[in-house]
């Protein structure tokens, strides 16, 4: 029998789905699939948009895809579903067809971030963040996360506060929000500038994967270092070096290795089951494979490091 | 015609690879000629055909404009606020985004034709004001019709029944209507007569009485205008533009589709069906790309490689020709 | 040939030399020779291959057949470098400046003295006035090249090939655009540098020129020689019998009697002479000359009278009716139209073809659609009434001959049916057979009651074709001439002293 | 000259407004005058000074050069890959990166020069081929020298301490050098001379006896090497490339640098300085936006209005001063 034909689409491209193609790679081997996978160059929507469709034309039967605007693309999502198997990963479409989303939820993983800047700064203190770009669902998701959990705010994850907005609640004021539109060398910039203007900067947070070592070799290069807490996101070599070697407090990382890996499982098996009643069963209840986000500090970071360097067989 | 001659050869050769080298032995069809295919490769051809026309139409007169990629945007933002925020209905809301858009344009024109500002600059400097303009005015928020629009989507999405399986994408038919009334503008018209002459001398067409401060900034006007309107198209078909990133590089896409299709960037050269070949093989490449690849990391790759070859392969052919000829 | 001439071998020689264009023989095995010190002057009709022969000596164009010889040794000139390395230089006929460079620097373009990769630039300043005082061209070394008038820039151009000391000196209409004055310093010129040794060849369409100066004339006849005259043999008539092969009618003007003033000019004042304010009055069926020295204004003057350059003050009034400030489509509606001096900058659209140049004006007025009929129509006669040497209609103006593009840019104007004609230097590079056409079409027009206008700088032209001569100086109109003061003599006067207003 | 008097006042202006708002009461200091902030900023100019001068390499030859943020992507992953992966030393590293560079330029100088292409198609074709290539090649993984390289990274990080607070950044020497010699070679030199020439009148200049094309192809070395030196700058500052996005619209800010800066697209014209001053503003008005306000959304805007601002205050001056002086 032919191999099930799957793809994996993400939002964009970057190191993270990188990892991610690693998790796809395995789950090829281990659930006897074809897979192919898919990054929007310029992480439009627009792009996603004919990437899917060119997938459907070729007779992919599976299709698992990060959705870049859920909110609006549920249509195309719909008649995604309508001709191939269709889950969510990594920022879910809960409008849409899609039978099934996979990952976490990017609110909850903010406020997973949040809480390591509590840690990092208990007396509170002047936070700046830094994101790719705020129009992007899972970092706004992210931000506004990071930001209820920093202003002891309630759980809402469809709040969002502008750019601009003042965000001074208790103990923990929230000076900006740095967008560089992916640009390293302007992440660095804004970072330098940030501590340029405020003297008293307690911590930064860089949301996206790339930010986290720009801002830590900002705060070198301003001589900061320990007096600015560095707190980021995902798993970059250098920002879990920053944690070995003390400079940077934690990360949260989320798990784009199992997110490939999980989603592919799930279309296999449902692509082998025939029958719908059984097919039905396959599915995780809520529609909603949880994996979780992590906390990675100093306490578990030689752990977690060698863990993922065995699984991307990278040294 | 012979410029055109080139990249229609270039466009069959690469779809016939494409269809050949696409055929699925599961299912026995050629993939690329499947009527889903077809209808998604003519429509995207349809959407950005249009820009190509914008382009062109500000290349014929010997200037450049890098702001449709931004134009586009502000029609994809301005457009669902209009239609969802304000909530206007789909006509009068298409009107105002276009009638934004022209305004645009004629900002364009007049700083390029009465102030003699360089094209380069002052769309160069469109290019990020409006687009940062846009980034404040959605807040940096996804702008989007949602479920809404749906007759109006029509525009981008619908298709024309030609049997029961394959049906024409409304916008191949838009860029039809755009294609051959430009060719008419251009080749049939008074003023596209001027247009033409003022492209190549400026001068000379002003000397003869050609009123060409006027038709310039007009070009303008006509490249922005269709500049927002395939915006409109691009989110209705898409429905959903971040300000950050809609519409990004589409300038360069729609001026090498047009410069492909012949029309000159010295000014004073073009031919409508070229920009519509030049279009339809930036858009064909992609598509081969991701139908007989497992990867499509070399996508960007080879579309530049395969022009540039074209490129090269039509320029040596044309100076071994005129060497042969001579003879 | 004396056996002493043929053992010293010629300076530069072509020996059955063809060169095709598309759709074109512009040479058929065409023999020329130059020796050192002497005088050739190349005539032909306009479009008979004359620029083409001396592109192909001086390495711009390869020829697909025959051969080029230096000192009796064949050579291939694969660029224009090889050819100035050999020691041939050529004068365009069409201008070749960079514009963005200081006199200096183009007189040195090329050719800069340097020490190691560095330019000296105060040596290459202090030497260019010498080269610059031999053609009469008195502008600062730093002077911007683009704020030279084109006779300015001609000169520059002909200082440049002095500079460059060549062997062989081709000149290409070097005069098209000089006055009397700087024409009389190039004679001196050439005739120092025949004295020297170098071998010069000479195009001229102005006859009177070439019977000044050549020692011996070759003709060519549709890219064919056809036939040579040695010093004594040179005449008018011989001349125009190697270039046409046929006799000129010369048209003389019928007798007439001026009309109503259709252009009345008070107090007008250009940019280049703000203080000199320019007051004149034309008729129909009056033909009016403009004379003066170069960079007299005589060219600002026609600018701004139909707005492509802002006028300063005065008034204008075409046909009794005052002329508003609206560029050239504004006079042009009004039957104000100016034949521009600059062809390729100002005069015609080069990539255009003849058919699209000679109907720009007009097509407006016939619709807005493209009336395709009456452009091939008027592009046809066009081309039988002038004698246009072109292909048909539809070849690109730009791979015509320098006269021959001369004769488009005449022909598009005449069909404007203007009432009132201003022509800057009208026949610059057309041959004397179009020239004889163009004054009795001209004779034509005014005799239907066209007022005509005209600036040149051969003052031949002035004199023949003018019922009125204006002599303008520093902007300002010095003199006007009529009937028996209407001498070479009295015009040269004017443009130069102040007695003579 | 005068072209740099308006770049120069407008950076006056910005630089001094700028300095103006942003005193911080707290501190008692103004912040833009920071010796922590002038460090940053004037290794920011330094940086993007090197592609102004890249891109200002072509433009005098009357070309263009798209392709400036593609080899600054391929200088960003080549140069670790040799550092980390291949394990080479700093300066062969850096030597082969740089050479690797250069070739890009040669091919793009003889497909302009020799074969007759237009500059504006190869090197955009040139902006999508090399990206696609280095995506290919880093199997879009992040290149980056993690710790090592410390000392070659003295060359965009390190400082050169004027005083106990303040040292001058080795970019900003870099692009002192860069300028220096630029301004030596297009002044004073034979080269200088004939690039100018023909970049206004290449017949003119080829009728002159001037090596046009091999010059042409010269410019287009140049530029691609100065390119890829600033991609080593860049990437050795950051630490950190990934070839989607490494670099991109770089080629952008870089001609509009050397634009505002007097280098006229016609060709033929252009000020060293004025190139360092046009680098300088397009860095001082995001570290103005970032210093004085609280969103950075409007950033493209900020940027884009005062470019344009300043070029039509320019123009209009320009144009009212001949007018006055004519007079
Ligand atoms: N680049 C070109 N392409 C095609 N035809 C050309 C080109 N250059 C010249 N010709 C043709 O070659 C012929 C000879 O032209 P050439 O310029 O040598 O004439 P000429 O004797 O110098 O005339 P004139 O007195 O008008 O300057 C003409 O018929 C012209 O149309
Ligand atoms: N664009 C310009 N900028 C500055 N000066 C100019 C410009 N054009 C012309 N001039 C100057 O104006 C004066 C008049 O020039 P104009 O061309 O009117 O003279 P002309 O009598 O027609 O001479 P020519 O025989 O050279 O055409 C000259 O001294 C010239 O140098
Ligand atoms: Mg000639
Ligand atoms: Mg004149």
């Amino acid at each position: 029998p032919k191999k099930p034909r799957l793809a994996f689409v993400t939002n964009c491209v970057a190191e993270f789905w990188t990892v991610g193609s690693f998790g796809v790679e395995a789950a090829k081997a281990e659930f006897g699939v074809d897979a192919v996978v898919r990054m929007p160059a310029n992480g439009t929507a627009e792009e996603q948009k004919r990437i899917l469709e060119d997938l459907l034309a070729k007779g992919v039967q599976g299709i698992a895809v990060s959705p870049k605007d859920p909110e609006n693309m549920t249509a195309l999502l719909d008649k995604v579903a309508g001709r191939a198997l269709l889950v969510t990963h990594d920022s879910d479409a809960p409008k849409s067809k899609r039978l099934c989303y996979v990952g976490m939820d990017n609110y909850d993983a903010g406020r997973m971030c949040g809480q390591l800047v509590k840690e990092a700064l208990p007396d509170g203190g002047a936070v700046v963040l830094f994101v790719g770009n705020l129009d992007q669902d899972n970092a706004r998701r992210r931000r506004q996360g990071v930001v209820d959990e920093l202003l002891d705010r309630s759980r809402d994850p469809s709040r969002f506060d502008k750019q601009d907005a003042v965000l001074k609640a208790g103990k923990y004021e929230i000076r900006a929000t740095f967008t560089d539109q992916f640009d390293r060398q302007k992440g660095k910039a804004a970072a330098q500038d940030a501590l340029a203007r405020w003297s008293d900067v307690g911590a930064m947070v860089g949301l996206f994967e790339y930010e986290p070592p720009l801002l830590l070799e900002a705060v070198k290069s301003a001589n900061r270092l320990g007096k600015v807490k560095v707190v980021g996101f995902d798993e970059n070599d250098a920002t879990l070096q920053g944690i070995v070697d003390g400079h940077v407090h934690g990360t949260v990382v989320q798990n784009p290795y199992e997110y490939g890996r999980k989603s592919l499982e799930l279309l296999a098996s449902l692509l082998r089951e025939t029958d719908s009643k059984k097919r039905e069963e396959l599915l995780p209840k809520d529609r909603f494979l949880d994996i979780p986000a992590r906390a990675i500090t100093k306490a578990n970071v030689e752990a977690f490091w060698a863990d993922l360097k065995q699984k991307t067989g990278r040294k | 015609m012979k410029k055109v001659l080139g990249i229609a050869a270039l466009l069959c050769v690469v779809a016939a690879m494409t269809a050949w080298r696409s055929y699925d032995p599961v299912t026995g069809e050629y993939v690329f000629l499947s009527a889903y295919n077809l209808e998604n490769l003519l429509q995207r051809i349809g959407l950005f055909g249009v820009l190509g026309f914008a382009a062109a139409f500000v290349i014929v007169t010997g200037g450049i404009d890098l702001s449709i990629g931004s134009v586009v945007c502000v029609a994809g933002c301005v457009l669902p606020w209009l239609l969802k925020d304000v909530g206007l209905g789909g006509a009068p809301s298409l009107a105002i985004t276009l009638a934004l858009c022209a305004a645009i344009g004629l900002w364009h024109g007049v700083l390029v034709a009465w102030l003699g500002l360089q094209p380069f600059v002052v769309t160069l400097c469109g290019l990020l004001l409006y687009r940062g303009w846009m980034r404040g005015f959605s807040d940096d928020q996804t702008m989007g019709f949602g479920d809404a629009a749906e007759g109006l989507r029509w525009l981008a999405t619908g298709k024309l029944p030609l049997s029961d399986s394959f049906g024409l994408p409304v916008p191949l038919l838009a860029l039809a209507v755009v294609a051959v009334a430009t060719w008419a503008l251009w080749t049939r018209t008074v003023w596209g007569r001027h247009l033409f002459a003022l492209g190549r001398n400026e001068e000379a067409a002003r000397f003869a009485g050609v009123p060409t401060r006027r038709l310039t900034a007009l070009a303008y006007v006509a490249c922005s205008l269709l500049a927002g309107f395939g915006g409109c198209l691009f989110v209705l078909d898409v429905n959903s533009a971040q300000a950050s990133s809609f519409g990004s590089f589409y300038e360069l896409y729609a001026i090498a589709g047009a410069v492909l299709g012949g029309v000159a960037l010295r000014g004073g050269e073009g031919i409508a069906l070229g920009v519509v070949l030049g279009a339809a093989l930036m858009q064909v490449l992609p598509n081969t790309i991701r139908l007989l690849f497992d990867s499509d990391r070399l996508e960007l790759a080879v579309v530049g490689g395969v022009i540039l070859a074209g490129a090269i392969v039509d320029q040596s052919l044309a100076r071994w020709l005129g060497r042969v000829r001579r003879r | 040939m004396t056996t002493g001439a043929a053992a010293v071998p010629p300076l530069l020689q072509a020996r059955g030399v063809c060169k095709d264009y598309p759709g074109v023989r512009a040479l058929s095995q065409v023999d020329f020779t130059v020796r050192a010190g002497e005088v050739v002057a190349l005539v032909g009709e306009n479009g008979a291959g004359k620029s083409t022969l001396m592109k192909a000596l001086a390495g711009v164009v390869q020829p697909h057949a025959g051969q080029i010889l230096l000192a009796g040794a064949p050579v291939r000139l694969a660029g224009p470098a090889d050819a100035l390395s050999a020691g041939i230089a050529l004068i365009h006929q069409e201008l070749s400046l960079c514009d963005n460079l200081t006199v200096a620097g183009a007189l040195f373009l090329g050719a800069e003295l340097r020490r190691g990769p560095f330019l000296r630039l105060g040596a290459m300043r202090a030497q260019a006035a010498k080269w610059l005082d031999r053609v009469g061209l008195q502008v600062d070394a730093d002077t911007p090249v683009s704020a030279l008038a084109p006779g300015q820039k001609q000169l520059l151009e002909i200082a440049r090939a002095l500079r460059a000391q060549a062997r062989v000196l081709i000149m290409d209409e070097p005069t098209s655009s000089l006055t009397m004055a700087e024409t009389a310093r190039l004679y001196a010129v050439v005739r120092e540098l025949r004295g020297q040794g170098v071998g010069v060849v000479y195009i001229s369409h102005r006859l009177g020129e070439v019977k000044e100066l050549a020692d011996r004339v070759v003709g060519l006849r549709d890219g064919r020689n056809s036939g040579e005259l040695s010093r004594d043999a040179i005449t008018h008539e011989a001349l125009v019998g190697l270039m046409v092969g046929r006799k000129l009618a010369t048209a003389r003007r019928a007798a007439h009697a001026p009309g109503d003033v259709v252009l009345r000019v008070a107090g007008l004042r250009t940019r280049a002479f703000p203080g000199a304010a320019v007051g004149l009055q034309v008729r129909q069926r009056e033909i009016v000359g403009i004379a003066g020295l170069l960079g007299s204004g005589r060219t600002e003057l026609l600018r701004a009278l139909v707005g492509v350059d802002e006028r300063l003050g005065g008034a204008i009034e075409v046909a009794g009716a005052p002329l508003r400030a609206g560029g050239p489509a504004a006079a042009a509606s009004a039957g104000l139209v100016l034949l521009p001096e600059d062809r390729k900058a100002q005069g015609l659209v080069l990539g255009m073809t003849v058919r699209e140049n000679v109907s720009l004006p007009t097509l407006r007025r016939r619709g807005v659609l493209v009336d395709r009929v009456y452009e091939r129509d008027l592009a046809t006669r066009a081309i039988a009434q002038l004698a246009v040497a072109a292909s048909g209609p539809e070849q690109p103006v730009g791979t015509l001959s320098g006269g021959n593009q001369q004769k488009v840019v005449f022909g598009k104007w005449l069909a404007a049916a203007p009432k009132v004609l201003l022509l800057d230097e009208p026949t610059r590079g057309v041959d004397v057979g179009a020239r004889a056409e163009i004054y009795a079409r001209l004779h034509a027009l005014a005799a239907d009651g066209l007022a005509v206008v005209f600036v040149s700088s051969d003052l031949e032209e002035v004199l023949a074709l003018a019922d009125r001569v204006l002599v303008m100086r520093g902007g300002a109109v010095q003199a006007e001439l009529v009937g028996d003061r209407l001498t070479e003599r009295d015009v040269m006067l004017a443009a130069t002293s102040m007695e003579a207003g």
